[in-house]
């Protein structure tokens, strides 16, 4: 299932969803918001697409690796040092193939999802958009 | 007609989140980038010096990238959705 | 931290207990009893050597990539399909040493710590070693 | 001198999960496993037919396999400990 939310998740019922008997091992991926000096950080979709997109990320996922599920949720909005920005889970009968496709979510997700995120800085004054220096 | 525009990230910021454009009807891309950058910081967010669309500007009309479109010519209709934005970053 | 244990595990709770300012990655691998048609699933240790084996590994890990935290947990006893078996859970700043090295503990892990599974029957009538089969 | 050994999986199931065995002062890995091995059960999971133990056969002596001590020459010591398993397959 993919998600898009301002809101938490617990991952022990995520995991415990997730769960298909074929299934020996899931690998999760969690992104959290580092501290590189900043207050915290703020997220904004292009939620429409982005829901779109992942869809067929996970498509492409299934198709290419024998996995039994893939969910993603990724936040938006304002959050601080720490806080889980982005999970990914995959199932699979074999760790191989739940690895692989966690991976392959996640590398695709940066490349391809409509997703921005805005570094806080400390002072209150504003923020940083993410990758702006290559711009 | 009426196009919606959401521009995301510091495009957001500097274009305003979410607007509403009139435009003449038989407008194209090219047409709506001139209302939409009339001030001097929306246009050297958009062009370079050149007048060319910078090259990591992204604008998509109903979830389409103009360039698998006809570019800056494509064509708009009433009630067409535009997103306009910088390389994503997410996860 | 190392645990071998009996007891399920919150996976919630770890993570949060994981989590490292420098973090922006948690990755975890989750191993269950897969329903290879099995009642389930019994699992024994050599605990103080697995314990001994586990630290080293992690030791590797923590040299060889750039990692804040491994932690694993190995439970033992009778469990049944879908049962968490084993927790990996690595933090890292970026994800591709936090991939890297949960794939490297269960990778050792699986050559090197002193543990053993046995399959029970449905029937109930006793059941299989797994790795008997190279005997 | 008591010996402890511990056997695991199916060692453990055909030779007693922990068992202390009482062995001569002197004694080596070799005469603890003659003690062990009493009974043709026993012995067909260690031994080979030429009487080699099964390279599957993992034996330890205070955690160290024998193979890094003097192999099946290893001498003992009152209370050590003798762990005695198949390969592993946890995870």
């Amino acid at each position: 299932m993919i998600t898009i939310t301002e809101e938490d998740f617990n991952i022990d019922k995520i995991l415990k969803d997730a769960k298909h008997p074929d299934d020996g091992a899931i690998v999760t991926f969690l992104g959290i918001v580092r501290d590189d000096g900043i207050a915290g950080m703020e997220i904004e979709a292009y939620t429409d697409l982005a829901m779109q997109e992942l869809e067929k990320i996970e498509k492409e996922a299934l198709e290419r690796f024998d996995i039994r599920s893939l969910d993603v949720i990724h936040r938006t909005g304002t959050l601080s040092v720490s806080d889980n920005i982005l999970l990914i889970v995959c199932g699979a009968p074999h760790r191989k193939d739940a690895f692989a496709a966690c991976e392959y979510m996640i590398d695709e997700l940066k490349k391809r999802v409509p997703v921005w995120k805005k570094e806080l800085f400390k002072d209150g004054a504003g923020g940083k958009w993410v990758g702006e220096e290559t711009e | 007609m009426i196009i919606k525009v959401k521009a995301f990230a510091r495009f957001g910021e500097v274009l305003g989140k979410e607007l509403d454009l009139e435009l003449d009807s038989r407008s194209d891309i090219d047409g709506m980038l001139s209302v939409l950058c009339a001030s001097r910081d929306a246009y050297d967010l958009i062009f370079d010096e050149s007048g060319r669309i910078r090259e990591y500007v992204n604008i998509l009309k109903r979830g389409r990238h103009i360039q698998s479109l006809d570019g800056i010519r494509t064509a708009l209709e009433d009630g067409d959705e535009i997103a306009i934005f910088p390389p994503v970053a997410g996860g």
